[in-house]
């Protein structure tokens, strides 16, 4: 429980810190972008907070590339 | 803005705090560590400071040191049981000893290095000694002299052994696991004994009077096959084997004069070199070894002013030296057929291919091969005086 | 687009120092002890040269248009959706890799000074100046480097000086025992963490740059100075340590600096030594991370970076704590789809690149000619 | 002055009540031609001040001229007033027909002004903005009855330091004199050491109350001219009551408001002035205070000393390398110590491990802590020291070397190595030439010691690097204040970290100024050489 009011607590302020100038300057596609991801890093910061498991994207590029690397270490062989 | 970042920074960091800090007074600063076998489970014994006895403002009078010993089914297991006993946690970033029992030795020492070398406080430059005819935790309770810290006392009296006498051989962890793991070299490791009487060795009285009643020595060469103990070389052998293997920096060493009495050579430099080849499908060995020395102390009767005793001195030493470094290949190559000189190291470097061949049956090939030892010694001073005052003694 | 910063060729030059060394000088020798055995620092060598050849390819795809990133070039050459999505791939490898560093910055720490700290907390504590970094711009960025590659090169020096006592030659010997073909697939790993990596940098190169003459230099120069460092280090541990330490070690560059002993008064340094990783680390940290908010930013068409460095930042952090399980996916992955995704990236793109600007070169060169 | 022509000016009308009470009073801006009116709208101006002085007299050959004499007692030398001004309108000028001098040129002010006016420096006036502005600064006032005019008459002289030797910024070698409290007396300082045309000085009233006087110097041709736009820009935009300090305005102009690092530099002596404005930057001279401000301002600067250049050239390099030494450890020491016995235990030797954890045995608090309490006490000390009475000095400083050195050691509350390394920290902090740096590592010590004691040394590496971003990033007047390290600049180093021989120093500070870039030629020649006709040897 901690763990994510500390996340939330630095994602205000993270929101404190950006969100002034950005509404000053009227740019509404990099509010847009900025919310987004903040709300992507929350929201994994917070599962990674509850300790629920995050798939690792790292697995998924080892599948992509499964075939080149096949070729790559047969060079390498 | 840019404030703001700095200011987050700053808040986040009093907001974790500090895992690893460790004040000064809370660490069992161990200066010297034993393992012993004890019926199949490690016994490990900590020899750890005592600050406030080392400083002089604080100190008691009691002993500078202590010692905490646990058994374990591993080394590891063992050094954490300690803080049964200890009220430090064992900080072992300053070990300048490691005393193996010989039992250990006798059984292997591989396993119980593998977490001397793994764990990252342990620094890996700290010496490596053989207790000989007795266990480890024998060894470190005992008092000495002059350093009150007997670990600090074992440290000390290898490195300027080495330096000057080089029987013994301070052996790190790093060259020591070198040794082990190659293939074309064995190791070796200093030997260390207690002398006198023991059950006096850890009281403080010991260091009482001018001659403890009992003292830690170094003492022979235990020679190892894989990394189980077969033997020990002598002294002598110890200091002929420091030669081959180009460990010599400094010594003295007695020749015999032309006619008859000995004549002591101080060695300056000392410079060995070994060079493996294949003749007609076997290896072989070339051993040159340069020596500069100084006419350190005559006590026969030669003339030092006529250049050709020099010479003749020189001669001399060299056959001397060849013939007693060949008979200590001899018996290495025929007692314990353990490679420790590093021959097979040297065929693969001179000859990578026909090594591949060869290094299979090396155990085989080594108590076969010859070693062709060339010695030359120049002398460059003869001290303070020309020809001794034993001269002048007439009548004699 | 976005603010018109410029930096100078020897700002650049320091920064592709910093980049090449980055974490090669942490894992490299290690890794090509493993394959190469006494001939490492060979591979070193080899790998330079592979490396300097890569670096040529990036100079000259970069001089096609000198005033887009590669991000925009990507989009220019293979048009609006093919190009923005091996755009997006881009800035993900550059994403994922700052992480990858987060997370070598705290696995070193952990392993080698301090155990209990949670890795999180590290991870947080370079990416704080990592998004600081980046916030603060390119130039300010350039300029700190400037003066810590100063201290880089003098703790280095110190180095290379204290150890060189160390040194013993019979562990080099044989010198080449592996042969020409072992040596150059060992030197491989090498290839692409110091140089085909370098593919990032082309996010800076050469559209933030002044004076593009000297430039083209500043890279090549930059990738040689890293590469000998590297050479440099690679010897000296082989030549230390032996073969089985220098591979066994997960860090033997650190371990050398352990090996220090001057005179029993000069030793006991390797924490101080401990800076000189993380000033390197720092450098390719930031650089990536930089590569992957800019990439973003352009891919976006947004008028500033800045906004995004905060959640990605957040995001890294999360990354670097998820994508490597435990040390040993990391050697492998590392080994095997890291590169896979390095070279595809950083190497095959480029030789596509090549192609297709040379096949619509004809048809296009009016519109290109128009556009500059 | 400006708020009379800013009338309209909402925001400093509202602001000032004595401002509008004045309006009220004075239906108009402009001096009555009735003498007693004007009289009565000064006095309803100033209220009852006891300090400003109104005399009427009358003057002219029948004495049917009415005058009134005002000035502001302290202000004006009342000697001149005596001699030159009351004593010719009231005797020396009996005789004659100053109504016969009147003609359609000129009225009787400008007559009596150029007639009988022995004094230098003399104005006419016609509105009450003039009339304020020089009575307070200490100018007398002649008012004539049935003009609409009046004159002012600079005679000013108050009370004043002379130019004493400054205290700040010590030096062995090199002049001594300081500057004063007195603007003018300061610009004379430097005008004596440059007398060249070029040196151009630009005035200013800042500050709507005090009325401050601020000249703005520099010498035309070497100095960048967009760098005294930008400087006049910023002046120009400060809007506030009072300026009593050059500090208010360094606070006003500056570039990072946030950062802990100055980007002004100020001295109190004339010849770093000169020496700064040979180099191409801009002085700010401020009326009321010794302390000139000097723009743009680097961050090696902060380690240069004037003595430097005054010296041989070796012996100030390795003593500028000293200076950068001692920053250091005033800013890491403690850290560095924190961090070492805390977390690099491996780092000390082994015998001075032993010889720490044995002086720590029986500490009760952890490094940090302990660490914490010195830096404190330290800084407590010294803030008493400097604002206590001087001759309680003694007496404090005995009690604060035994309080901490002593008995906080043999009682045990603190280590004894601490004691040493806070000392150290301590007395390097007070090796740099200028106080402004030392107190930026005051603060960032303290930020320092809190890294050490949760991250180690990466923590202090880290904070380094931090630290440099900023640095990096900042800019004073356009110039990046790290140049010209970074962005590295070969010929500027010619005096950054060391300085060469005179004879070797080209060219100024090539990120200041563009142009004249050229100090001396560069040629062989500047290096002096014994002669080398015979003649002179042996002498």
């Amino acid at each position: 429980m901690i763990k994510s009011i500390g996340i939330l607590l630095i994602a205000a302020a993270i929101l404190w810190i950006e969100v002034p100038p950005l509404l000053e300057k009227k740019y509404k596609k990099e509010l847009l972008v900025f919310s987004i991801l903040l709300a992507i890093g929350v929201g994994l910061s917070i599962t990674l907070g509850f300790e629920k498991p995050i798939p690792n994207p790292l697995d998924l590029l080892t599948i992509i590339f499964k075939p080149l690397d096949d070729v790559i270490s047969h060079l390498l062989k | 803005m840019k404030k703001c970042m700095f200011v987050l920074l700053i808040l986040s960091l009093f907001l974790t705090g500090c895992w690893d800090r460790r004040e000064l007074n809370e660490l069992g600063i161990t200066l010297a560590l034993g393992i012993d076998k004890v019926e199949d489970e490690y016994q490990v014994t900590a020899q750890v400071v005592v600050p406030s006895e080392i400083s002089s403002k604080t100190s008691t009078g009691r002993s500078p040191v202590t010692l905490f010993q646990a058994t374990g089914e591993t080394v590891y297991e063992a050094l954490r049981k300690i803080t049964k006993i200890s009220p430090r946690k064992i900080y072992p970033g300053h070990l300048r000893t490691l005393v193996l029992g010989e039992d250990l030795a006798e059984e292997g020492i591989a396993e119980s290095l593998d977490f001397l070398s793994r764990d990252w406080e342990f620094r890996s430059d700290f010496f490596v000694v053989i207790a000989k005819d007795m266990t480890a935790a024998e060894v470190l309770n005992v008092t000495t002299t002059i350093e009150n810290i007997p670990a600090n006392k074992m440290f000390n009296t290898l490195k300027t052994s080495e330096a000057s006498w080089a029987a013994t051989n301070a052996f790190i962890l790093d060259e020591l696991i070198a040794n082990l793991t190659s293939d074309g070299k064995e190791a070796v490791l200093t030997g260390i004994i207690v002398t006198g009487e023991q059950e006096m060795g850890s009281s403080k009285q010991n260091v009482e009077s001018i001659t403890p009643s009992a003292r830690i020595e170094y003492n022979g060469l235990a020679v190892f096959k894989k990394d189980k103990l077969v033997g020990w070389l002598t002294e002598i052998d110890g200091r002929r084997y420091n030669a081959i293997v180009n460990e010599v920096q400094n010594t003295v060493t007695a020749i015999s004069c032309p006619e008859e009495g000995k004549a002591t050579l101080e060695i300056i430099q000392f410079d060995s070199k070994m060079k493996g080849k294949m003749n007609k499908g076997k290896p072989e060995v070339d051993i040159n070894i340069k020596v500069k020395g100084n006419v350190g102390e005559v006590e026969c009767q030669i003339n030092l002013n006529d250049p050709e005793t020099i010479v003749e001195l020189e001669k001399n030493t060299e056959k001397e030296m060849e013939e007693r470094i060949k008979s200590t290949i001899e018996t290495v190559q025929k007692q314990y057929k353990s490679d420790i000189f590093g021959f097979g190291n040297a065929i693969h470097r001179s000859n990578p291919k026909e090594w591949k061949k060869i290094k299979e049956q090396w155990d085989e090939e080594f108590p076969e091969m010859t070693a062709n030892v060339k010695v030359d010694v120049k002398l460059v001073h003869t001290g303070t005086v020309g020809n001794s005052f034993l001269e002048e003694i007439e009548g004699r | 687009m976005i603010r018109d910063v410029k930096i100078n060729s020897y700002q650049f030059l320091v920064l592709v120092i910093l980049f090449t060394i980055g974490t090669s000088i942490l894992t490299v020798p290690s890794a090509l002890a493993t394959d190469a055995k006494q001939d490492a620092w060979l591979a070193a060598i080899f790998g330079t040269g592979i490396g300097l050849l890569v670096i040529w390819l990036f100079i000259t795809i970069a001089l096609w248009f000198p005033n887009l990133t590669y991000v925009q070039l990507l989009e220019k050459l293979f048009g609006k959706w093919v190009g923005k999505a091996f755009s997006a791939l881009f800035v993900l490898m550059s994403l994922i890799y700052a992480s990858e560093l987060l997370y070598y910055f705290g696995l070193f720490l952990n392993i080698h000074m301090m155990p209990s700290t949670p890795m999180v907390v590290l991870s947080i504590l370079l990416a704080g100046v990592m998004v600081m970094g980046v916030r603060l711009g390119l130039e300010t960025f350039a300029r700190t480097a400037e003066i810590l590659i100063v201290v880089f090169f003098v703790i280095f020096f110190i180095l290379v000086a204290f150890i060189s006592p160390e040194m013993k030659f019979e562990n080099i010997q044989p010198v080449y025992e592996m042969g020409t073909k072992k040596i150059v697939q060992s030197s491989i790993f090498y290839v692409v963490v110091s140089s085909v990596d370098a593919v990032v940098l082309l996010m800076i190169f050469p559209s933030f740059i002044n004076k593009m003459k000297q430039v083209k230099k500043s890279f090549l120069l930059g990738n040689l100075i890293g590469g000998i460092v590297i050479i440099v280090i690679t010897f000296l541990s082989v030549s230390v340590f032996g073969v089985e330490k220098t591979a066994g070690e997960i860090y033997p560059s650190y371990e050398l600096t352990k090996r220090i002993n001057i005179g029993n008064f000069v030793q006991r340094i390797e924490g101080l030594m401990a800076s000189l990783w993380v000033i390197t680390l720092y450098f390719k940290t930031t650089l990536y991370f930089y590569a992957s908010v800019l990439g973003m930013a352009q891919i976006l068409n947004l008028k500033d970076y800045r906004p995004l460095t905060l959640p990605l930042g957040m995001i890294a952090v999360v990354l670097s704590l998820v994508i490597y399980p435990n040390v040993m996916y990391q050697q492998h992955w590392d080994s095997t789809t890291g590169n896979s995704l390095t070279l595809s990236i950083g190497l095959f793109l480029p030789l596509l690149m090549v192609v297709v600007y040379a096949i619509r070169k004809r048809t296009k060169k009016k519109e290109i000619e128009i556009n500059e | 002055m400006s708020f009379f022509r800013k009338k309209s000016n909402s925001k400093i009308h509202s602001n000032s009540i004595s401002t509008s009470q004045m309006m009220k009073t004075s239906s108009t801006n402009e001096l009555k031609t009735n003498l007693q009116e004007n009289i009565q709208i000064i006095k309803d101006s100033l209220g009852k001040s006891s300090d400003i002085i109104i005399r009427e007299i009358r003057i002219g050959k029948e004495e049917t001229i009415k005058a009134g004499i005002i000035y502001t007692d302290g202000l004006t030398d009342t000697d001149s007033l005596q001699n030159f001004i009351l004593e010719t309108l009231m005797l020396d000028i009996k005789g004659t027909e100053l109504q016969k001098k009147v003609s359609p040129e000129q009225n009787l002010i400008s007559v009596l002004k150029d007639f009988a006016m022995t004094v230098g420096e003399i104005k006419e006036l016609t509105n009450f903005e003039e009339l304020f502005s020089g009575l307070l600064s200490g100018d007398t006032i002649l008012l004539i009855d049935g003009y609409a005019q009046g004159l002012i008459i600079s005679n000013r002289q108050w009370v004043e330091r002379g130019v004493t030797e400054s205290t700040a910024q010590m030096v062995v070698r090199g002049p001594r004199e300081g500057f004063s409290e007195n603007l003018r007396v300061n610009t004379a300082l430097v005008r004596r050491k440059i007398k060249d045309p070029n040196l151009w000085m630009e005035s200013k009233v800042i500050g709507k109350r005090t009325k401050t006087n601020v000249s703005m110097m520099y010498i035309n041709g070497i100095v960048n001219d967009k760098t005294v736009k930008e400087v006049r820009l910023r002046l120009d935009k400060i809007d506030i009551d009072g300026i009593l300090e050059s500090g208010n305005i360094e606070e006003l102009i500056q570039d990072a408001p946030l950062s802990p690092f100055p980007t002004v530099f100020n001295t109190e002596r004339p010849d770093i002035v000169a020496a700064a404005l040979l180099e191409g930057r801009i002085a700010i001279l401020v009326d009321g205070t010794p302390f000139v401000l000097i723009v743009p301002a680097l961050f090696t600067q902060f380690f240069q000393s004037s003595e430097d250049y005054y010296q041989r050239a070796d012996i100030a390099s390795l003593i500028r390398l000293l200076r950068f030494f001692a920053f250091t450890i005033a800013l890491l020491a403690p850290a560095f110590f924190i961090a070492i016995t805390t977390f690099h235990h491996v780092m000390l030797p082994p015998a001075l491990l032993i010889s720490l954890a044995a002086q720590r045995e029986g500490v009760p608090f952890p490094a940090f802590v302990e660490a914490i309490i010195m830096e404190v006490t330290f800084e407590i000390l010294r803030e008493a020291g400097v604002r206590m009475p001087r001759n309680i000095g003694s007496a404090m400083s005995i009690v604060g070397a035994f309080v901490i050195g002593t008995a906080a050691v043999e009682a045990g509350i603190i280590s004894a190595a601490m004691v040493i390394v806070v000392s150290i920290t301590a007395i390097s902090s007070f090796v740099s030439p200028t106080y402004d740096l030392a107190i930026s590592v005051r603060m960032l010590r303290f930020g320092f010691m809190a890294l050490a004691a949760s991250f180690g040394l990466v923590g202090i590496t880290i904070g380094l690097i931090a630290l440099l971003l900023h640095l990096c990033s900042l800019r004073s007047f356009g110039v990046p204040y790290m140049s010209p390290v970074a962005p590295f600049n070969l010929p500027d180093q010619e005096d950054t970290f060391i300085r060469l021989p005179r004879w070797k120093m080209f060219t100024r500070p090539s990120l200041i100024n563009q142009q004249n870039i050229v100090r001396q030629q560069d040629s062989a020649s500047a290096k002096p050489e014994p002669p080398k006709n015979k003649e002179y040897e042996g002498v």
